[in-house]
């Protein structure tokens, strides 16, 4: 019998090594896997390659792995957010390298990691700092820039149901980036609200299939507080 | 320079100058900050879907304080409504409705506007520290028609209808309108185009207050 | 109010212009917008190039179509059906123009035209005909090569429910190509089973948004017969 | 060349020689043909998720007569049934499952296979009027393994393993393993390893029947 669901943390988290690229999904806070970002705190991983939306808040989650040194380089379209200070103290210090992409750029990368499309052109960026140093074409009369695809080794994941064979659901915008991150990820680890039985999602309603799914853990926090 | 008196429209004018254009049925996105106000003043019985870059199709007014759904927010992270017929999808979809050319219309905040229709809107110098673009360039370079909506001048009077913008670009030749405090302007072939001012306000007021040459429509 | 539905065939194909590009969705016969098909049949735009699947089966729909001599080309994966008499004919007349696709390499052509992506890398293909002429890259210790968007200028969807503003959804494997065919064409002509009010399919579960979508036209034939 | 007695494999031995070797939890999809023949010899209670094509992802078996579900098909158009924990996506989902390297394994049938894993299977000829490929070559570059179950020779005696294929390719270098009527190999670097052989036949008869030069296993 299939069964992704783990039961513990430890065990969500084993294997991640030093050195990974982590997708991590959410947008604001929702749809964001606090508990597993708190478990890779946790566990230990160093030196990661971090892609997400943006680069942490306050000094918790995302912003307290950066500030404990595990972050080598974040990856992100929106540095800024109400409390930036974490990462803004790194990145004055030249501690810690940041990748800005403009975040369709960003979203539609992870897409193509997860489809087996290394490398598109898109107009995004043509013309501004984005498009230094990268190949141009023009395609129909219109100027492209060449994008690559952004493998995870991990990417983290939160959904609202979850059954034994990593079928998900999200709720509402809690989507954002969680489908597509576990498209593009080696190792996909879902932090889910509700733990249903197999066949309880509709055939025509699961929105990310199993087959990108290697790990479940059940974390009913309830809503998500604020931002 | 001398001033003769004139008003200037308010951000809610502004918001509301920009709302009467946009016609039912179009999708639109809204920026951060003016922008955003738009759709106060679009009549929800004129049927115009709004967009927000994590997903979100069909948002509607902000939420009474005590009917808040904590697991729908904005691209602003602002708490909204989704109206009836309003949908969600992943971040890839809903910016392959931006990037495919789906959006009717985006309306953004600038910082500079070029009369080639470059828009600078995401960082002031070559030398930001951790510059954040978030969705502006796919927005920018992606929806059918770009309007901007900002002042017409800096704190310090410095226009900011250029011929040149001196701020990194978020996008080339891309913006087809600008609402200002001062004016309504078209960008064209050949440059900036008047297409109305504040009361009180004349052409050549409003040339004195901008670098680049304005024109009257044909 | 915004009213996308449309109350006949003629409003429904109104404004299909001679040497247009039609993306046809359906797989089999499931999911397959039939109706319209036989309104494009009758509204007589002829010159047409018609991606799909297959390349018609019988003397109906798109054989039909390709029949009267309407279609000047047909780019599809499979145009081997279970009475394929009418393509084959054509074809070896010399009276019709075939680009073989592979199916996941033209399925991804029309998402990309839908997302604004000109032209992408793919590693399907490489080594064989398909590749002869297409621009070879080598990226990560692996070939690709590249393909193009495939846009339409019209495009045929079968939809299980449809509400005014053409939001959409498809039952079980009606899906296949039907939501991509409508973002990637400029005007998305939808026939549905189902009309259903506005508001009625939950946000969560719409397989299509309205923005993909110009006419919706009721045509409720029940279940599809057969292949 | 003289034959010893022996029975080749019929085509369910084929079909459950495969199966056998499709552990649990594994995504895998089928190809028309012995392939799909495979999925009936896979227990029920042996977890292995069946993926088609059309946007398909946890096929069951064939439905009763008096239970088709006419709108559930799969990749060869036959009526299936969706197992619980079953969904469906879109075509182009469907073959970002196949193309970003998400299947265990696809099986395939063949006209031929190369020693170092080339593989042709949807011409037979340079000048094939209007061949059809359907996701063949996408299966075949996509899934992390490719088997192919074929019968070893041609009607006519001809070997299907061969040291070139002459037929034109569908994927260069992806076949991992062969099951066929008359033995079960594996693509290594050094070219075909022969893992079992139908009951009676020597590998020196093998040998006579088969082009490329086969291999024990070291």
């Amino acid at each position: 019998m299939i069964d992704k669901t783990v039961q513990s943390m430890a065990d969500a988290m084993a294997g991640i090594k030093d050195g990974s690229t982590v997708l991590l999904a959410g947008f604001g806070s929702v749809g964001q896997p606090n508990a597993l970002i708190d478990g890779l705190i946790e566990q230990g991983a160093k030196d990661l390659t971090v892609a997400a939306n943006n680069a942490g808040s306050g000094h918790v989650g995302l912003a307290r792995l950066m500030e404990l040194g595990r972050v080598r380089k974040i990856v992100c379209s929106f540095p800024r957010s109400s409390d930036p200070v974490v990462f803004e103290t790194l990145y004055r210090a030249g501690k810690i390298e940041l990748e800005i992409v403009p975040q369709g750029t960003i979203a539609e990368r992870i897409r193509a990691a997860g489809a087996g499309v290394p490398a598109f052109f898109t107009a995004t960026g043509v013309g501004t700092k984005m498009a230094v140093g990268k190949e141009h074409r023009e395609i129909d009369g219109r100027t492209y820039i060449l994008e690559n695809a952004l493998y995870g080794d991990v990417g983290l994941v939160e959904a609202w149901e979850a059954d034994r064979w990593g079928n998900l659901t999200y709720k509402l915008a809690g989507r954002n980036f969680n489908p597509i991150v576990a498209m593009a990820s080696k190792l996909t680890i879902v932090q889910t609200q509700h733990v249903v039985g197999l066949g309880d999602i509709h055939p025509d309603h699961v929105h990310t299939p199993g087959i990108f799914v290697d790990r479940v853990l059940h974390i009913p926090y309830g809503d998500p507080g604020g931002f | 320079m001398s001033d003769s008196a004139f008003t200037p429209f308010n951000r809610v004018q502004m918001a509301q100058r920009a709302a009467a254009d946009i016609p039912e049925g179009w999708y639109v996105n809204l920026g951060i900050g003016i922008p955003t106000l738009v759709a106060d003043h679009v009549p929800l019985d004129r049927e115009v879907i709004f967009h927000s870059e994590n997903g979100i199709l069909g948002m509607g007014p902000a939420p009474a304080k005590d009917a808040i759904e904590p697991w729908l927010i904005n691209a602003g992270k602002q708490y909204i409504t989704l109206r009836q017929g309003g949908s969600i999808c992943h971040h890839a979809d809903s910016f392959a409705m931006i990037r495919g050319g789906h959006l009717d219309l985006c309306v953004l905040g600038a910082f500079q506007v070029a009369d080639n229709g470059d828009i600078a809107n995401w960082a002031t110098s070559e030398n930001d520290t951790a510059p954040a673009v978030g969705g502006a360039m796919d927005l920018a370079a992606g929806a059918k028609r770009l309007w901007v909506i900002m002042d017409h001048t800096t704190k310090d009077g410095t226009s900011k209808l250029v011929n040149k913008c001196s701020y990194p670009l978020t996008a080339e030749s891309c913006v087809k309108r600008v609402y200002t405090n001062l004016a309504t302007l078209d960008v064209t072939d050949r440059g900036f185009v008047v297409l109305g001012m504040a009361p009180g306000l004349t052409l050549e007021n409003l040339q004195a207050r901008t670098d680049a040459k304005l024109h009257l429509p044909a």
